[in-house]
């Protein structure tokens, strides 16, 4: 006969408001197997964690049921309570009264009804559960890190430090992100390139870390500590080993007109390549799309004239396989681009550019060497606007999320401009300014005061070209929405940041959950901002929100550190959460007939034939059998299996047909 | 005469649908209250003999819902779902089970008032469609009262 | 829904914009998009946006001054606002039920005289001969308005180019026409 | 071939001109115009200002009709009453209670079978296709084309083109020969329905279009909108006068210009009806 405990918790009043827990707590304790029951206003704290643990002892409890919020958030919590009076802790259930029931519903009978209903199923259940132990797995100790902006060199580098191995891949010939691309940064007004730099050699030449440009995840197997990862190098048409650097090659390329991608579309650049003068690793890779020997068949310019012979047109892609234990995502962010903006001519005219154009304009790295000059003739702009939430806080274009980071650099923005064109004048048109941030406000205020920058409060409607200007049209709404049309020489927009092209595809690859704009999501919005939902997988930057570099480089600090500490141990428990086939003494042995349909559908190659033999080595039943090492639990063979002789632990036959007739058959 | 309050059983996996009705919690979107949520680990591990046992327990309608195609916890398991649902129904089409009453969604972890639309959408069409006390009938059952609260 | 006003805090003028337009005046953010892109702003005493900011208040005195105002009637419902409001407000839709109910509680602006003039003389063509009979039109218009001599050089021209016709068309079934004039007026006498 | 005609007031009218361009178009290729038997007026911006039932029972008449004459497709040429037709049977399409008040108030059974075309799309349906071949006076002049409010807006309803920077008309002016100029007030409005009660507004309005296009070089204004027609020419005193100069660049409907291309006659075109003489 079970003895079980029933916890109802109160979470404050988070439950209690809408569920009658009292009568939930009295409901449960007349059920048949139930020992104890009791209701208490915060069964998470310390004092409600004793209730239970005193319960297990005094009464002999053999299951316990907490009816509180989500197993997702409070389900090793209490486990390990269990634990720790002695009980097995997948003895154990949770019952969501808040999440699923008190949150969702109004106060209420039918809401206590349904309190109870998810009590009894639970109830109902553990009378089937068993005790499990948690499976040991080794842990590889090296971590993947995806993506080599700001946040993927701070995590390479945190994580290099502790003495762990880094691998780095980054998608494009250079690592340095957007970082690389900003001039000044605010809020301070310290040149991007000069500090981010220095750390991008220092990724290059830590012993710890191997880097690889120029590569992408190609497919993700295995689960925490034991991942095994295949990397697409794509082709750079080069033999690193031979290639010195010395960039002849860059200067004779005869395809020059080549829009680049380090200057935003700003610049130009050869076929063969090097993103920028201080790119790591300083090596050129061949744009094949663009480059003429692979149009036409012929030039190999770069083939005659390179020292050390180090060009490889027959240079293909590799695919390497590499074990890791833990990964870090810091794939980071893009920014909205043409055809977006229709009323504001963005990609019609050349004088409307984007945050990240301007930067490269600014920057005394880019194509007019840290002059602002208008894209389209290269005149000195005037009068410049600045378009704020251009795409942000905007539903109807489906983005109402504000970008964040667009406020501060529009801010710095026009105080650059009016610190290198004076005489100029600059506006902003804005809907709200959004400083919050050590020294951010104070900024923004300077920016206004010190440097005159034009503030007006509205949207603008829309931009059009008339003799040469740029005609902005919009009105300003502290003044009851009085029209301002401004002839402007050259517009910025702040671009919303968006989830870079392919992140679905990457978030399928690694299995992470997205949100509905593509960016990855953590774990917990408030308490596990780093981790995903897969256990080993974690999050730097700006791929999970926009961030800005401080933001960008805590969180890359924050996933290093929960790698560094899956690290320091040998080896991981894990969950017993995974599939079992029955088997019993001889002469039954097992229900499996072995058909292997396991086999074929399962995900995880974790199943395998095994032979059952007899004293005389004869085989005498051919079965399945699941290796718990590599089993995750989907239950997917479960479904399948036609004799039912594969079973989940946690969520058997027995337990999910419980479930069902507790919920109908009231008592 | 008070209305009609279907019992809806949702069977719903882990990773996207369950995490999805937290954020609908978390959200405090109200939805009806006619729903309780049983928990697996994935879609593909729904053996769907449950759900004729839930209508032979008394359910009035259904929800099976999971993580959308491709995004999977576990690569495949939601594929397999849709393949067995597909055949399954058309079994319960020939053996004449009402399908209307079985809803087959995808609802990922981020979708916390999508949760809640499909639960009213269920409950309101389901109450429209009545009790369901044919599936006595089709299953061959004696006829008896079943009684609704 | 009504549960949806319910739970908006939208209250008095807005709720019912809400609940006939389906437009909810808390969803505006005061960007102030559609007065900067809106033709006519600068001839309303109060733009789009501040008429929205207006219901938003929930003020008595400030709802009547949106049905007095000289902004519903001079807007053209060109739609611009609405095509290019961030948050997909129907500005427009807005406006016809504003000026509806400003005719319904005769509060129509003393400014927009001719305008609402051109409009009931235009329905009153309609209504007697199903059709525009553009003369008439022109004819009563200017003895609601007293505005003889405007346009007054039109009509002639109009005329030599044959754009002016004498006699009005007139459709069989203007019984019809006139029921369905009826039985929508029966809620708005105007 | 036969397609359905509703013409709305104006084209009967001040507009009669782009009725006979219209029809001359399509007479050119074969089409035969059905007008809608005994139809009645939209209720243009009037109806939708005043009494909102009304702007829905008015265009629902017209279409009613159409189907009792068993039509499945009509042109109609004129913006406006082309925007109130689609509106309205947006809007009963998705209120049902909606719909049976406004066919209880005609009197008349509507079913939302009917599929309204404005004047680009029955060009681009029916004409377009056969055009090549048909230019024997390629229209070579640089025009400004004009789409004005209702053509292109509300998107969500009338799911035409796109809002901003739309293109249909010129393309079409391309094929037949024209040049059109990329300028800026393709989609500003003219002031439309203030044409007589407030012409102080519509020479501003209308003003900066035709001001526009003067400044970059347009040769002629193409329209598809009687509306927009008559205050860019009825109202060229006022826009004259709101700019400061004289400025007579000619504006023409599009299968005015069409059917110049196609050679016809220039009086079956109507084209001597305008205010501002058309000298292209």
């Amino acid at each position: 006969m079970s003895k079980i405990g029933v916890f109802v918790c109160h979470c404050g009043e988070n439950i209690s408001a809408t569920v009658d827990c009292a009568k939930v707590a009295e409901t449960a304790g007349n059920y048949d197997g139930v020992a104890y029951s009791v209701d208490y206003k915060y069964m998470c704290s310390d004092p409600g964690q004793n209730l239970i643990k005193s319960a297990i002892k005094e009464k002999g409890l053999t299951g316990v049921v907490v009816a509180s919020c989500s197993p997702r958030m409070h389900e090793p919590t209490f486990r390990k309570a269990c634990a720790e009076a002695g009980l097995n802790p997948f003895m154990c259930e949770m019952a969501n009264l808040r999440e699923h029931c008190s949150w969702v519903h109004e106060k209420g009978e039918a809401t206590t009804e349904k309190a109870i209903d998810l009590v009894r199923i639970l109830v109902e259940k553990v009378k089937y559960n068993h005790s499990l132990s948690e499976i040991k797995v080794p842990v590889t100790k090296t971590a993947l890190v995806i993506g080599g902006g700001i946040a993927g060199i701070q995590a390479s580098l945190d994580i290099a430090n502790t003495g762990h191995k880094v691998i780095l891949i980054e998608r494009d010939p250079s690592i340095g992100g957007h970082m690389s691309q900003l001039s000044e940064t605010f809020p301070t007004l310290d040149c991007s390139q000069c500090i981010l730099t220095p750390r991008m050699v220092e990724v290059a030449q830590h012993p710890n870390i191997t880097l690889y440009t120029y590569a992408e995840l190609e497919s993700l197997e295995g689960f925490i500590g034991n991942f095994k990862a295949k990397i697409r190098r794509k082709s750079k048409s080069l033999d690193e080993k031979l290639c010195t650097g010395c960039g002849l090659c860059t200067t004779k390329c005869p395809a020059k007109k080549i829009p680049s991608e380090f200057n935003e579309g700003l610049g130009k650049r050869t076929a063969i390549y090097v993103p920028f003068p201080q790119a790591v690793p300083n090596k050129p890779v061949i744009d094949r799309i663009n480059c003429t020997y692979y149009i036409k068949g012929k030039c190999k310019i770069c083939e005659i004239v390179c020292p050390t012979g180090a060009i490889r047109f027959d240079q293909e892609d590799q695919i390497m396989e590499v074990e890791v234990g833990a990964i870090v995502i810091a794939t980071g962010f893009t920014v909205k681009q043409p055809d977006f903006f229709p009323e504001y001519g963005f990609g019609k005219y050349p004088d409307v550019i984007t945050g990240l154009q301007f930067e490269r304009l600014a920057s005394a790295s880019g194509p007019t060497l840290g002059e602002i000059r208008r894209p389209s003739d290269g005149k000195i702009p005037e009068k410049i606007v600045f378009l704020a939430c251009a795409g942000s806080r905007d539903p109807a274009k489906g983005i109402p999320y504000c970008s964040k980071i667009c406020c501060m650099y529009i801010a710095k923005h026009a105080m650059l401009y009016q610190h290198k064109v004076h005489g100029g004048k600059s506006y902003v048109f804005y809907m709200d300014i959004r400083a919050g941030g050590k020294m951010y406000e104070e900024f923004v205020r300077r920016a206004i005061e010190d440097d005159g920058v034009n503030y007006i409060r509205g949207r603008v409607s829309r931009i059009y070209e008339k003799n040469g200007k740029l005609i902005v049209d919009g009105a300003d709404t502290l003044l009851n929405a009085m029209p301002v049309e401004i002839e402007a020489d050259m517009v910025v927009l702040a671009t919303a940041g968006v989830a870079n092209e392919g992140a679905e595809e990457l978030a399928q690859k690694l299995h992470i959950s997205y949100d509905p704009y593509k960016f990855f999501a953590e774990a917990h919005p408030k308490l596990k901002p780093v981790e995903t939902n897969t256990a080993g997988i974690f999050l730097a930057g700006a791929c999970q929100a926009p961030r800005d570099i401080p933001e960008s480089v805590a969180m890359a600090s924050g996933a290093a550190v929960k790698v560094a500490g899956l690290f320091s141990q040998d080896e991981l428990t894990r969950e017993p959460i995974i599939a079992v086939v029955n088997r019993q003494a001889p002469p039954v042995y097992s229900s499996c007939v072995g058909c292997f349909l396991c086999i074929s559908t399962c995900p995880y190659q974790a199943i395998e034939k095994e032979e059952i033999k007899n004293r005389n080595g004869e085989v005498i039943k051919s079965m399945a059998k699941v290796n718990p090492g590599l089993c995750q639990g989907c239950g997917t063979c479960v479904a399948f299996c036609r004799t039912k002789s594969i079973d989940i632990q946690g969520y058997t036959h027995e337990q999910m047909y419980t479930e069902v007739m507790a919920l109908l058959n009231e008592y | 005469m008070a209305e009609f309050e279907p019992k809806i059983v949702a069977f719903v996996c882990n990773w996207c649908t369950y995490a999805g009705a937290d954020l609908t919690g978390t959200s405090r979107i109200k939805y009806a209250s006619n729903v309780r949520i049983i928990r697996f680990p994935c879609t593909g591990r729904i053996d769907y003999m449950l759900l004729l046992k839930a209508f032979d327990e008394g359910a009035d309608g259904i929800i099976v819902s999971g993580c959308h195609p491709n995004d999977c916890h576990y690569t495949s398991g939601n594929f397999h779902a849709r393949r067995r649902w597909i055949m399954f129904r058309s079994l319960c089409d020939f053996t004449g089970i009402d399908t209307e009453r079985i809803k087959f969604s995808w609802v990922s972890a981020a979708e916390g008032a999508k949760w809640a639309d499909i639960v009213n959408a269920t409950v309101a069409s389901v109450r429209e469609l009545g009790p369901y006390t044919e599936y006595k009938k089709v299953a061959k059952y004696p006829e008896k009262e079943v009684s609704h609260g | 829904m009504s549960s949806d006003t319910h739970h908006s805090g939208i209250s008095g003028l807005g709720e019912e914009v809400l609940g006939h337009t389906e437009v909810k005046v808390s969803q505006c953010y005061q960007c102030g998009k559609c007065s900067a892109g809106c033709p006519l702003s600068e001839e309303m005493d109060y733009p789009p946006s501040v008429i929205m900011r207006m219901l938003q208040t929930g003020n008595p005195d400030l709802e009547d001054k949106v049905l007095r105002s000289f902004s519903i009637w001079v807007c053209l419902t060109c739609e611009m606002c609405f095509a290019r409001c961030p948050m997909s407000i129907d500005i427009p839709k807005m406006m016809d039920f504003l000026r509806e109910k400003s005719l319904n509680e005769k509060k129509a602006n003393p400014k927009a005289k001719e305008i609402v003039a051109f409009h009931k003389s235009f329905l009153d063509s309609i209504r007697f001969t199903g059709r525009l009979y553009e003369i008439g039109l022109f004819v009563d218009y200017k003895t609601r308005t007293l505005k003889i001599l405007d346009d007054l050089a039109l009509a002639p021209k109009m005329m030599k180019r044959g754009k002016l016709n004498i006699i009005p068309e007139l459709i069989k079934d203007r019984s019809g026409v006139a029921a369905i004039f009826r039985k929508s007026n029966k809620k708005n006498k105007n | 071939m036969t397609l359905g005609f509703y013409p709305g007031c104006s084209l009967k009218g001040s507009s009669r001109e782009y009725a006979e361009s219209v029809l001359a178009v399509a007479k050119a290729f074969d089409i035969n115009m059905e007008e809608i038997n005994d139809w009645n007026c939209c209720g243009a911006t009037a109806a939708h200002n005043m009494n909102k039932e009304l702007s829905l029972a008015l265009p629902a008449r017209i279409l009613s009709l159409a189907e009792k004459q068993g039509l499945t497709e009509i042109v109609v040429p004129c913006a406006a009453c082309y925007s109130r037709l689609t509106v309205t049977k947006y809007e009963l399409s998705k209120d049902p209670a909606l719909k049976t008040a406004v066919t209880d108030a005609n009197g008349l059974e509507y079913t939302g079978s009917v599929s309204v075309l404005n004047i680009v799309q029955m060009l681009d349906k029916y004409i377009t296709p056969n055009l090549e071949g048909r230019v024997v006076k390629p229209f070579d002049h640089k025009v400004a084309c004009y789409y004005g409010c209702l053509l292109v807006r509300p998107h969500e309803i009338l799911k035409f083109d796109r809002e901003e920077d739309p293109q249909s008309l010129d393309v079409l002016m391309l094929k037949a020969g024209a040049t059109p100029i990329d300028w800026a007030f393709k989609t500003e409005c003219c002031g439309a329905g203030l044409s007589v009660s407030r012409t102080s507004s519509v020479g501003r309005l209308s003003g900066k279009i035709i001001g526009d296009a003067k400044d970059r070089g347009a040769e002629a204004v193409i329209v598809a909108c009687p509306m927009c027609h008559s205050n860019l020419d009825m109202r060229r005193d006022a826009i004259n006068s709101y700019l400061g100069e004289k400025i007579d660049i000619p504006v023409l409907y599009i299968t005015q210009a069409i059917g110049l291309a196609l050679g016809l006659d220039r009086k079956a075109l109507g084209l001597q009806r305008h205010f501002v003489k058309v000298s292209v």
